[in-house]
């Protein structure tokens, strides 16, 4: 399916628009499984079941004063939770939603996100830095080393899926995932995956890895010192990073949008349909990858900082050396098998 | 056309980026224009259809070079640095006027023979999709994989001399 | 573009010295990391070195070139890789002792060495920018690394920091140099560059590059106004580490200095010729002059490379295949020298204090064998006869003086009168007696003073018998 | 883009001026690291120009080797400066001057 | 007569030299050990007796005719001349080279004892045995360019050896003077040789012999003067005697290997090897004799009166250096030979018993601070009895043979004025000698015995002496007179390799002169005997009232005084207003300033480094610039 290039831009505000509304409901969402896991009930006092609560909060932060501290190094202390959210978004980008629903697809799509996620680091570091206090510079330490450390591994992971898939673009990557749930790429890359995932973690800033962020040792980390909207900012970055990590997880590893066996038994429907049954089963595999990510969130204790980084450098690192080297092998062999 | 003005407004912020590298009075200032300079050489690579360079020149350098300089700046909590004007000295004159010397040399050499006009190399064949990842990777494991392999031996031996160098404890 | 594995298995072949050596580093690594057995780790060192140094010597290569034009095995680089892997065993031998003086690591110590050493054998057997570009670098950063090993001496420090940032500031000419020979000519292969240059004269963007390039090698090798760096760092480095970045650095870039102008230019050029004339008679002066006034030994040393530099570039102004072997012989005994004066300083100084020449007096009586083997280095460094330094001297004089450079060789000569005074006072501060008596120093242990003597042999032999080298280098060449 | 290549190496030559103008100024050692940097990054462009003008990969491999080089230097520069700031407490270059003369 | 092992009579004194120079250098960087001593001083022995040994085999299977050339290898050659490293070996090098290996032996094991506790022991011996190396070379040398090379080579020895004990300063000057000396009569040497090879072409010995007949009369006269004269510094004859006296400053060994047996009779050997060129021309052979029977009596005069027991010995070898040059004057170059033969053996057992006195007195050498030793040095006593016996011509000694020999030689050449000069100088010898010993060893002791213990050196110093005694008692027979054998064994001997101009007289003048020579040798013994133990009241008298004489005497007729006004003070105004104007005003503020200037402008460049990174990396970029401009511009 060809979009023109009005159809393009409807596009791009369409899938803009349903992730930022996703993000704010991914706060609901998150206060929810927490409440449901602590055996409580959650907000439920905003509109039915408190589904209005994510508006409600927005416009609190609004209207919040917005205090600047007198140290600080104010036109980057402004800038950084914009990067922060744009940054976060623009990763977005890379992702079919559907088949033909993408807001791009160079044949380096791979490298692009691994680019962009790159330099999400420097909103949390730059804030951290510009706040001149030293919570915040400890966060933002924090924050540029973990994140260096895990994109590593990061990187090494998705080489795996590059290699079997011999492209980098994300497109063909989801294509040559199939409809068979057993030719998906948490399959065909078990360990792979696992490196991904545990490093989305990090890059996020999620429990069992927020250290940038660590209320108990920090205060807030990096954002110690913001106040009103540019903390609501960072507050939806956080939640951006945890929807496009989702994301990605399931493009990467889930097939994407692909719908089991669709080719069988959804085979000459309406393709309107069938994209809209394939966004369905986009957002249900990412909704999985976002639970998951509260679940470990409210069961499992932070790391160590340490610990953190011994992980990082001591186990995955080499994991995904491994990772690579026995696909590539196995690549090789199979090459020449068949 | 917009090609055009577009590198041209690119150069134009990259040329100001640099300035601010060296005149910035803060190291992170410096450093913040450095990025935005790797970014408009970045883009220039993108225009030059060097994609793979252009996401790599971000990655590695934007991504993780900076990230680190970034990184060492603040967990030594440097101290803002003169700027270049402030306190201007014979020694910076001096600075000024030998890089003037340079840049004029070179230039002299840009007024005897335009580049474009230099002659081709021995290897000119046509090759349009020079840049992408394929073609890269291509030329990087056969015709380059010797040296590709050796750059292996710097950064292996950068990190050992990093962690040997920064290490605190002795042992 | 299928891979032509036997291709590329021949190619690997061919540089089988680099990647043993490579292992060897690899190796040491590990088993520095894993602190295990760290006796073992010289032994590991030398024996991946005299490995690399036969398979160099005794394995003939099925052919000169190989990954497509990248590598030249030929004798060139045989005879700079032994020279190099020689002076590696030897500071080997040496350098356990002074490693554990100066409470420095071994393993990493020996793993640099070792990834050094790669960056050198890399250099001498290029035979395309890129690859002499890639081999400076392997060599300067574990030097850099080196350089700093003494993470509490502030000094060592410092001289990291000066060797760092002035290396790299000189790696960015020297790339930009690179690039412009490769607009110019559209390649980096030096043999395609020749080509080239055989066909059409070259414009001022070619010329630019040569001279940019140049200052970065003129950086390597510690030549004047690139020299600043070298007396600053060689002081300060911990000496086990001088003894080799003084050295080996020097060999390995003269070597590669030499094959990137023999190769460029099979008809010597004049413009070469000038600005390595004038850098020379500049390293010359400037070097033995300033060495005069120094007290501090190392320092002495640091200067009389810089003086060493600009001989060594005389040998270049000819383009001959005479004048390169003259530049090969010297560098060689230079390096050998240079090395063995370091290694008995290393030993000389005791608890971190600088080794001066009034605290090298009466060390001479104390420690006979490592003061006479510094006897023999630093008349060798003189130029005087019995020794190789007089032979490698006057091949480069009097290639120079065959080349019509009489005014340098006269310049050459005088200056090395002038040398002879503040050689002559190490030697002389060696033979004094002391007013205190108290004479600090450690002997040197059995096993390092083996491989000085091996040092100080050699630098004889050099002189007794030259033709025990040069006929080494004129049939390998 | 080929017509532009005579201005983008020149907007190299003008890059790389800066970051010799950058070293022989600031007196940070980050700084002048960062400036050698620019001057990395400088010939990076010209080298990905020429490569485009000659139709030739060569260029562009050398991009990729020098991005490697620099983040080796850089990891090993860093380091270099940090032990120095703990025996010191500074990276002012104009202060670390024990070895002279 | 087999030579083949000759070549290690050149090379074991050398190996030896090379050898203990190596083991010294050890001592010189402070491996300090007296345990090596011992190893130091007997290879240094052995490295000479072995080559005495080879001698001995190569004398006892050889014939007086036999003569040999050993070429090793071209030195040199320069167009027509071509000097060779060859050796001649016949009767007269042999016999020389027996008695310097010999008493060279001797002498060097003496010195393991004497030398024992110096501290440049090593030194010492690496000395001497380049002595002997290069004494040898002078010996067998089969041209005129070796043997020069040995003469400076012993020259330089005797240089070092006299100047042994440096740190003093009259030892220094002492050294000096032998070494200026030796130049000027080198210098002569020289001359003379460059004079022979014009004319004759070559410089071998064979040559210059045998072509005596190309020389014009002139020629041949001053090359031979000047031949002489560089024999005259050598040996020490007048004009140029004056450094043997002062060369005692040196160890007594020395003094008696080098300043009594061997080196200085280097001239009277020279003269001898030249023998048919100098007997070619009587006026030279006249100025030789002449020269000779001078010395002879000077010298006997002046040791007369001295005080000091190595001084006397000194004078006295000068005297009989004398006598040497006399015979060979008087065209007896085989008695010439003769008495160098038994000089050496009597003189050394002197030099060496001086030796053991100064060693029992503690390095006292003033003979007035002496007397009465005879019962603490018995061994001394008697060794230096009979070799006084035997320099004062006491019948049937060595000393008796050869000069009686000489003094009827030249009686029989007819030149009665040397006869009478040489026979009066024979009775100064005998009374001078007796003098010596009568105060040494006999009469009160004039010491303080408190003080000075004075014992007998160990076995290793008197073994030495009694060879030597014995040898100076004996030796003599191998050249009994004409009228006692009509064939005496060393003229025989020596015929083939040396002139011999027979004398003419009837046996009674024979006789008669032989029996004024005893006579005279045993009057002037006795007198000595009893001036010099009993009635040294008398003397005393004696000196008052001859005072004027004694004192011209006893200043050795001021000779070095008239040198030093003559040549030396002015020589020395020379030099010191040269330096004072042209050096100190001229040369040395160019040369200082030009020192100045480059240490003053490493002074002022080492401060460009200025330790600051920012200066390098700005002279770096002028270099750059400058590189670019370079390249650009030519």
């Amino acid at each position: 399916m060809k979009l023109e290039l009005f159809g393009h831009l409807v596009l791009t505000v369409c899938i803009f628009g349903s992730l930022f509304l996703f993000v704010a409901y991914a706060v609901y969402f998150e206060r929810k499984v927490a409440a449901k896991m602590q055996n409580r009930v959650g907000p439920d006092r905003v509109g039915w079941y408190g589904l209005l609560q994510p508006f409600a909060d927005i416009l609190k932060l609004l209207l919040k004063e917005e205090i600047i501290a007198t140290q600080a190094t104010k036109l980057i202390h402004t800038l950084a939770p914009g990067i922060s959210v744009i940054m976060a978004f623009i990763t977005f980008a890379m992702i079919p939603i559907a088949q033909g629903f993408y807001i791009a697809d160079i044949n380096i799509g791979m490298l692009y996100m691994m680019a962009v996620t790159s330099i999400g680091v420097y909103g949390v570091t730059l804030a951290g830095w510009s706040s001149n206090s030293k919570y915040s510079l400890l966060g933002s330490m924090r924050a540029s080393a973990q994140m260096i450390s895990y994109e590593l591994s990061m990187g090494l992971a998705v080489v795996g899926i590059i290699l079997i898939t011999q492209s980098m673009s994300v497109v063909s990557i989801v294509d040559s995932q199939t409809d068979n749930p057993f030719l998906w790429n948490i399959i065909k890359q078990p360990i792979g995956f696992l490196i991904f995932w545990i490093a989305s973690f990090a890059e996020a800033n999620r429990l069992p890895f927020d250290l940038p962020e660590s209320e108990q040792e920090l205060v807030g980390g990096f954002h110690t010192e913001y106040s009103s909207m540019r903390f609501a900012l960072f507050f939806f970055a956080e939640y951006t990073h945890l929807i496009v990590a989702s994301s990605i997880l399931t493009t990467l590893y889930l097939g994407g949008y692909q719908i089991p066996y669709s080719s069988v038994w959804l085979a000459g429907a309406n393709e309107w349909l069938v994209a809209g049954l394939q966004i369905l089963m986009f957002i249900l595999k990412m909704c999985l990858f976002v639970f998951l990510f509260m679940w470990v969130r409210w069961t499992l204790p932070r790391f160590k900082y340490n610990h953190l980084m011994e992980l990082g450098w001591k186990y995955l690192l080499p994991l995904g050396l491994i990772n690579v080297v026995v696909t590539a092998g196995w690549l090789l062999i199979y090459d020449k098998l068949f | 056309m917009i090609v055009d003005i577009l590198f041209y407004i690119t150069a134009l912020v990259a040329i100001i980026s640099g300035l601010l590298v060296i005149t910035g009075k803060s190291p992170v200032t410096s450093a913040l224009s450095l990025v935005l300079n790797f970014f408009c050489i970045a883009f220039i690579y993108l225009m030059l259809e060097a994609q793979f360079l252009a996401i790599i020149q971000v990655i590695v350098y934007a991504g993780a070079i900076m990230v680190l300089f970034l990184f060492v700046i603040m967990l030594l909590n440097l101290q803002d640095d003169m700027t270049l004007f402030e306190r201007f000295d014979l020694k910076k004159g001096f600075a000024v006027l030998l890089t003037g010397l340079f840049l004029l040399e070179i230039a002299y050499i840009f007024s005897l023979d335009s580049v474009s006009v230099a002659p081709k190399g021995v290897t000119g064949a046509s090759f349009p999709e020079l840049g992408t990842v394929e073609s890269i990777g291509k030329y990087l494991f056969s015709d380059f994989v010797y040296p590709f392999e050796m750059i292996s031996v710097v950064l292996l031996s950068a990190v050992v001399g990093a962690v040997v160098i920064a290490k605190k404890k002795v042992d | 573009m299928p891979i032509d594995l036997n291709l590329l298995l021949r190619d690997t072949l061919s540089v089988a010295p680099v990647l043993i050596v490579l292992l060897s580093g690899i190796v040491l690594m590990m088993m520095s990391a894993s602190k295990v057995q760290s006796k073992l780790l010289p032994w590991v060192a030398g024996s991946g070195y005299l490995i690399s140094f036969l398979t160099l010597t005794f394995v003939t290569v099925p052919s000169a070139s190989a990954f497509s034009g990248m590598v030249n095995t030929g004798s060139f680089a045989v005879v700079g890789g032994s020279m190099i892997l020689a002076l590696a065993f030897l500071h080997t031998m040496v350098s356990a002792n002074l490693l554990k003086k100066d409470g420095i690591y071994l393993g990493e110590f020996y793993a640099l060495q070792a990834f050094a050493i790669t960056g050198m054998l890399m250099m001498v057997s290029a035979n395309d920018l890129i690859m002499v570009f890639i081999g400076i670098e392997t060599m300067s950063i574990p030097f850099y690394a080196m350089a700093g090993l003494k993470r509490k001496d502030v000094r060592s420090n410092e001289s990291a920091m000066k060797y760092f940032l002035i290396g790299a500031f000189a790696a960015g000419f020297l790339l930009y140099g690179i690039a412009l020979i490769y607009g110019a000519t559209g390649t980096t292969n030096l043999t395609r560059i020749a080509d080239y240059l055989a066909s059409q004269t070259p414009g001022a963007f070619f010329w630019v590059g040569i001279g940019l390039m140049l200052t970065g090698f003129f950086f390597k090798v510690s030549a004047v106004p690139f020299h600043f760096w070298a007396p600053d760092v060689y002081q300060g480095a911990p000496t086990v580490s001088s003894a080799f970045l003084a050295t080996g650095g020097k060999m390995a870039t003269f070597m590669t200095l030499a094959l990137v102008s023999m190769k460029l230019f099979p008809v010597p050029s004049a413009k070469w010729a000038a600005v390595v004339a004038v850098v020379a008679a500049l390293s010359m002066i400037i070097g033995n002059v300033t060495a005069l006034a120094q007290t501090n030994v190392k320092r002495i040393l640091g200067y009389s490379s810089v003086a060493h530099a600009g001989y060594l570039l005389l040998a270049l102004l000819s383009q001959t295949t005479d004048g390169y072997q003259a530049l090969a012989y010297y560098v060689f005994v230079y390096g050998i020298t240079t090395f063995a004066a370091f290694a008995v300083v290393g030993y000389l100084e005791k608890d971190g204090n600088p080794v001066t020449l009034e605290s090298l007096k009466g060390l001479g009586f104390s420690h006979r064998t490592e003061g006479v083997i510094l006897t023999i280095a630093v008349i060798s460094l003189m130029g005087i006869p019995p020794m190789g330094g007089f032979v490698g001297k006057y091949l480069v004089f009097l290639n120079a003086y065959e080349s019509g450079h009489l005014g340098l060789v006269i310049l050459g000569v005088v200056t090395s009168m002038v040398s002879i005074g503040y050689y002559l006072r190490i030697i002389l501060s060696l033979y004094t007696r002391p007013e205190s008596t108290e004479v600090i120093a450690n002997p040197a242990g059995a096993f390092a003073l083996t491989g000085l003597i091996l040092a100080a042999v050699i630098i004889l032999v050099s002189g007794l018998y030259p033709p025990v080298f040069t006929g080494w280098i004129t049939s390998l060449w | 883009m080929n017509q532009h290549i005579d201005a983008i190496v020149a907007l190299s030559a003008i890059l790389f001026s800066m970051g010799v103008l950058g070293v022989l100024t600031r007196k940070n050692a980050i700084t002048i690291f960062m400036s050698v940097e620019l001057m990395l990054n400088s010939v990076n462009l010209a080298l990905v120009a020429f490569s485009r003008l000659h139709n030739d990969i060569t260029g562009q491999m050398l991009v990729i080797f020098v991005m490697a080089i620099a983040a080796a230097e850089v990891a090993v520069g860093l380091a270099i400066v940090i032990s120095i700031f703990r025996n010191r407490q500074t990276a002012d270059v104009t202060e670390i001057n024990l070895l002279r003369w | 007569m087999n030579i083949g092992l000759f070549g290690l009579v050149i090379a074991l004194p050398l190996a030896g030299f090379l050898l203990n120079g190596a083991l010294g250098l050890f001592n010189l960087l402070g491996w300090r050990s007296e345990s090596r001593k011992p190893v130091v001083g007997w290879l240094a022995s052995l490295a000479i007796l072995v080559p005495f040994v080879v001698l001995l085999f190569i004398f006892l299977g050889m014939s007086a005719e036999d003569k040999s050339i050993v070429t090793y290898y071209r030195w040199f050659s320069v167009e027509d001349l071509n000097i060779n490293i060859a050796y001649q070996i016949d009767s007269l090098s042999v016999l020389m080279g027996l008695m310097v290996t010999g008493i060279g032996f001797l002498i060097h094991v003496y010195s393991i004892g004497y030398m024992k506790h110096d501290e440049g022991f090593w030194r010492f011996f690496v000395y001497l045995n380049l002595f002997i190396f290069a004494m040898l070379n002078l010996i067998f040398a089969d041209n005129l360019v070796l043997l020069f090379l040995g003469w400076e080579g012993v020259g330089l020895c005797s240089y070092l050896l006299i100047g042994f004990w440096y740190k003093q300063a009259f030892v220094n000057d002492a050294a000096i003077k032998a070494f200026v000396m030796n130049r000027i009569g080198d210098f002569a040497f020289l001359i003379g040789m460059f004079l022979i090879f014009k004319t004759v072409g070559s410089l071998s010995f064979d040559a210059i012999n045998s072509n005596v007949g190309l020389f014009d009369e002139s020629t041949l006269f001053w090359a031979g003067l000047f031949l002489f004269i560089g024999a005259t510094g050598k040996s020490a004859q007048i004009p140029l005697y004056t450094w043997l006296p002062d060369a005692m400053a040196g160890p007594t060994p020395v003094s008696a290997l080098i300043h009594a047996a061997t080196m200085v009779t280097a001239g009277v050997y020279m003269v001898a090897r030249l023998s048919p060129l100098f007997s070619a021309n009587a006026e030279l052979m006249m100025i030789v004799a002449v020269i000779g029977g001078l010395t002879a009596l000077f010298a006997a005069t002046i040791g007369l009166f001295q005080n000091d027991i190595k001084k006397v010995l000194a004078y006295s070898t000068v005297s009989q250096l004398g006598y040497m040059f006399l015979a060979a004057g008087v065209g007896a170059f085989p008695i010439a030979i003769f008495h160098v033969f038994t000089h050496a053996f009597f003189k050394a057992c002197l030099f060496l018993g001086s030796g053991s006195v100064i060693h029992a007195m503690h390095d006292e050498q003033d003979i007035r601070n002496m007397g009465g030793l005879k019962k603490y040095l018995p061994q001394t006593y008697i060794t230096f009895f009979i070799a006084t016996f035997a320099l004062a011509g006491f019948p049937l000694t060595a000393g008796f043979f050869s000069k009686d020999e000489i003094l009827f030689r030249t009686f029989a050449s007819g030149n009665y004025i040397l006869w009478g000069l040489a026979i009066f100088s024979a009775l100064l010898t005998a009374i001078y000698m007796m003098r010596l010993t009568s105060l040494t060893f006999y009469g009160k002791e004039r010491f303080d015995s408190h003080k000075t213990h004075p014992h007998e050196s160990p076995a290793l110093m008197t073994l030495p002496l009694w060879i030597l005694a014995a040898g100076a008692l004996l030796v003599g027979f191998l050249g009994l007179p004409g009228v006692v054998a009509p064939t005496n064994w060393i003229t025989t001997w020596l015929e083939p390799s040396v002139i011999n101009v027979e004398g003419h007289a009837s046996h009674f003048t024979e006789w008669a002169l032989m029996a004024l020579g005893s006579g005279l040798a045993i009057a002037g013994l006795f007198a000595g005997w009893k001036l010099y133990t009993t009635n040294l009241e008398t003397v005393a008298r004696l000196k008052a009232s001859f005072s004027g004489l004694y004192n011209l005497i006893y200043n050795k007729y001021f000779v070095d005084e008239t040198y030093d006004n003559v040549i030396v003070k002015p020589y020395s105004w020379i030099s010191n207003s040269l330096m004072n104007n042209l050096e100190n005003m001229l040369l040395y503020p160019l040369y200082g300033w030009t020192a100045k200037a480059v240490s003053g402008g490493a002074e002022l460049i080492r401060f460009i480094q200025t330790g600051h990174t920012p200066t390098y990396v700005t002279f770096f970029i002028i270099g750059v610039v400058g590189v670019i401009s370079l390249i650009l511009f030519i």
